[in-house]
């Protein structure tokens, strides 16, 4: 059913967690599915663009969630916000060498989690500015 | 179900080993807690079955030695599993497993009847039941399923409301595959025959576990299916008594007087017959056994804080269906599984992604608790070491998993 | 069939002993000739089936290793299985033998339409298809009868002159149980095809045994069972392209699509898919060595004067249905029985007294030459030294018989 | 399905063949349901009344017809007609150790077969008379 690189992730996730004084914080998915997911950012400023300096995703789910929630986590990390929010969940599930249909809605949690989050740090920055 | 496209093989089973290097990809323990689901061939049992693979190989429907010697067999098989449950031979057909008994049972009697008579069931049935029913509905026929209460139990009284005029036949399990919770059966049957209804009992997880007497407990028809009690995969039994007459779903040969064609499995059916016995002669002894590693698991790993156990009791003696707050089923199942641990989540049967257990939810319990839901079924090969070892290894998995969950703060 | 209420117990099969004591009641000489019926279980099956009873005995729905092992098992036979008749392991589902396949290719695809839709078969086929067939007739749809010529061949002008509008599936046998004719089936497939009607066939007696392409063939279902091609009892499987949709038999899990729902009979499906591998491998070698052998005991038999044998050719290697004038079948089986020797008369699978055969009486024989029929079936243990000694015991048999018969003077 | 006297008996049936210069025949059953029989009997005159002393039935049928014929001769032979003629089916069944339900119509044409050779014998003995 999972690819050997998803149980690799699922087994050893390197970016689930919580990052204390997060930047941004997005909160999707509904628990009675199953589904959900917690992304927590942190952003720093290079060369006078905003880069992700840290990612991680907490989650109650299946082993195709906590391999799509580090997953997104790998691939957003020192990307450009701008570049991050394009993050597709396609591109999470090549890079776990795909998931099963039925399972893509993972994917899309964590892409959708990412989103909010970086959404979430730039509402903040706006009232802030 | 296969977890992975390709994976190291562990082919040995050493559940009594207690080497501890749990590596992931190289498991030298194996400790097997899914006696629900299925059970290993007794190598008793396989004893008796190998004469009939390649000697004593005959048709039973044949009219010479060899298919003499394979007609005896499968007679003795018939009249050895009919006096274990206190029946006649002339009442136990042969089946492919408790599928096909489950589905003959119900379909067969309701299909001899009119369009606008009942069935009733429960809402805690295998789904072998319970699409059945839902077919059978489709068919024109009518359904209730029954609820039970937070325990996991029929109530009596609801049976006896339930029980109108057009109710042909009644289909309660003698004990649930999730929960292991024990039914009234005697008094549902009773209930069933005071209004002169139809009584049929899937009892699939007690044949060979429990004590069965299809008079005392008043069980028209039952199922059963030999690899639940560590007889061979791919056969079963259905009990039916002689007096009710019921439609075939197959058609063919006139094997089984025509109730179920097809050239009889021998083997299978000798094997299945032998497992019953040894099942009943270890019965009590065995239970006890069970029952006391199962009491201790289920009392330390209630230690964990946030977790609770599923239905209430009398629960079959190896059934520990717990449950653990803020984590999800299939990455304990999996985490367990590279320890070595095999147990289940949901229905072993059906697991289909994370849609909760049906059984679950009757008991009322919240989907998000039914996610967070792991059963261990002990059977004949599980010592207490292996107990030792799941308390060992269960705790730092659900610590790990709660770690990384938005349900809990810490 | 049980002939004796007690008899003595007979247990070394040594087809190759040559000792000739024939005394009633301690044969050593067992000759088994009765290969239509059922097989032995091929050792090296039996070999590959073995990991899969005790040790790798999981459930292959389960989430763990054990569940993950017995997966990949399931789905490699799966994959071989396919290859073997050039179909997609998506097309293969797994069922509990010949009777349960034909059942659900025939009831599966009727179901999916209308009442008035019509199913188009032979009258040669086996009880598993027309008894089925007659079952549909009940339930509303329509059923046509081909003929077969006295050789046992079905006419493609017959299968053109059938196909209808309303024509939804044809299902005719690759080869014949009782009379081993091999039909048309490519051609009857091509016929099929034109008019866009779907086609089964019960290869119940050729898989294994006979080269099976499902896309030369043009063939769109297709039944098997295992213990007829040396592997075990009580497994088979259904192909079905995978454009078609049929309604499954029974309910349950989500087994094999939802399509036949039950725990997967691991050691059954993983002895089918090796037995069919080394039928295969060895194909043409063993049908050269049975069609002499078979060519020699027909020769030789039909020295016997007043003698027959039943249906044309082609026929399948092993296939030797002859017929004594003046003499009852049952009673020559009995005699050959006593001698050592399984053969058949009618059809093995349902001995029902003395009906006439379905299939010999489809052939135009008359009733009273049906009774005389006896057929032998030879198979891999089979060698010369067998064919000597019935070729030696059967003439003094029918002789004996001729002699109270009163059908004949003398 | 048999009991073991009638495979005896099939294996061994004594009475089953023709009497060359038989008294009485008679013909029974009809051979495509594969029952037939044709019963040949001797008589004797013995202190005044007629003795059977010999039976012999050809038969094309099954175990159960082979047995039942050799047991129908086993019984009568030694009879006075008037008590031979009275043999039953279970009489025959009976000394065969019982017969399945599905085959007592052979034992039904065995006696019936015995009957008519009598009423053969009576009728040849009146016209001569
Ligand atoms: C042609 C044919 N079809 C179907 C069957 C049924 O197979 P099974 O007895 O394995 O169900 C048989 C044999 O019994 C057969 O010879
Ligand atoms: C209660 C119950 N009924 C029926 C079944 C179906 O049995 P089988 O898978 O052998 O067909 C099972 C197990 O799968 C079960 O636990």
């Amino acid at each position: 059913m999972f690819s050997k690189k998803t149980m690799e992730v699922f087994r050893n996730p390197k970016h689930v967690g919580f990052i204390k004084d997060a930047d941004g914080i997005g909160r999707v998915g509904n628990p009675s599915c199953g589904d959900i997911m917690w992304v927590y950012i942190k952003v720093k400023q290079k060369n006078g663009k905003e880069i992700l300096e840290d990612v991680k995703v907490k989650t109650f789910g299946c082993v195709a969630a906590i391999a799509t929630a580090s997953t997104v986590g790998e691939i957003a990390i020192g990307k450009a916000l701008d570049k991050a929010i394009a993050i597709t969940e396609k591109d999470i599930a090549k890079k776990l060498g795909g998931l099963p249909k039925e399972k893509m809605h993972c994917s899309t949690l964590s892409k959708k989690g990412l989103k909010a989050a970086i959404e979430d740090y730039r509402n903040k920055k706006e009232k802030a500015d | 179900m296969k977890l992975l496209k390709s994976t190291t093989k562990n082919t040995a089973v050493n559940a009594g080993d207690v080497t501890n290097n749990t590596g992931n990809y190289t498991m030298t323990k194996r400790v097997y807690l899914d006696h629900a689901a299925t059970t290993p061939l007794d190598k008793r049992v396989l004893k008796v079955m190998e004469p009939y693979f390649s000697e004593k190989f005959g048709n039973a429907a044949s009219t010479h030695f060899f298919g003499e010697e394979a007609e005896e067999a499968v007679e003795k098989a018939r009249e050895d599993i009919a006096k274990a449950i206190n029946a006649k031979p002339g009442e136990i057909y042969f089946t492919s497993g408790g599928t096909e008994s489950d589905n003959l049972a119900l379909a067969g009697i309701m299909r001899t009847g009119k369009k606008c008579e009942q069935l009733v069931t429960s809402n805690i049935e295998h789904h072998a039941i319970i699409r059945t029913a839902d077919s059978l509905k489709k068919e024109g026929f009518e359904t209730k399923f029954l609820s039970v209460n937070k325990k996991g139990f029929i109530q009596i009284e609801d049976v006896e409301k339930a029980l109108k005029k057009k109710t042909r036949l009644v289909s309660v399990m003698h004990a649930n595959n999730e929960i292991g919770t024990i039914q009234p059966i005697k008094e549902i049957g009773e209930a069933c025959h005071k209004k002169e209804t139809l009584f049929h009992s899937d009892a699939v997880q007690t044949v060979g576990k429990e004590k069965i007497d299809v008079e005392k407990m008043n069980i028209d028809m039952l199922s059963a299916s030999a690899h639940k009690f560590y007889g061979p995969k791919g056969v079963g039994f259905l009990f039916k008594r002689e007096e009710i007459k019921i439609e075939p779903l197959m058609f063919g040969g006139s094997h089984e007087k025509g109730l179920r064609p097809s050239t009889s499995n021998t083997p299978g059916i000798v094997g299945m017959a032998k497992a019953l016995k040894i099942g009943i002669i270890e019965m009590d002894e065995e239970n006890a056994r069970e029952k006391k590693m199962r009491d201790r698991l289920v009392k330390e790993s209630l230690e964990i804080k946030n977790s609770w156990i599923n239905g209430g009791f009398p629960k079959i003696a190896g059934c520990a269906p717990l449950g653990f707050d803020f984590v999800e089923g299939q990455s304990m199942l999996l985490m367990l599984s590279d320890k070595g641990i095999a147990a289940s989540t949901g229905s072993a049967c059906n697991s289909e992604g994370l849609l909760p257990s049906h059984v679950l939810t009757a008991l009322g319990l919240p989907r998000v608790k039914c996610h967070g839901s792991l059963r261990f079924t002990l059977g004949r090969e599980n010592t207490d070491t292996d107990i030792d070892y799941v308390l060992e290894v269960l705790p730092p998995i659900v610590k790990k998993l709660r770690e990384i969950s938005p349900l809990r703060g810490k």
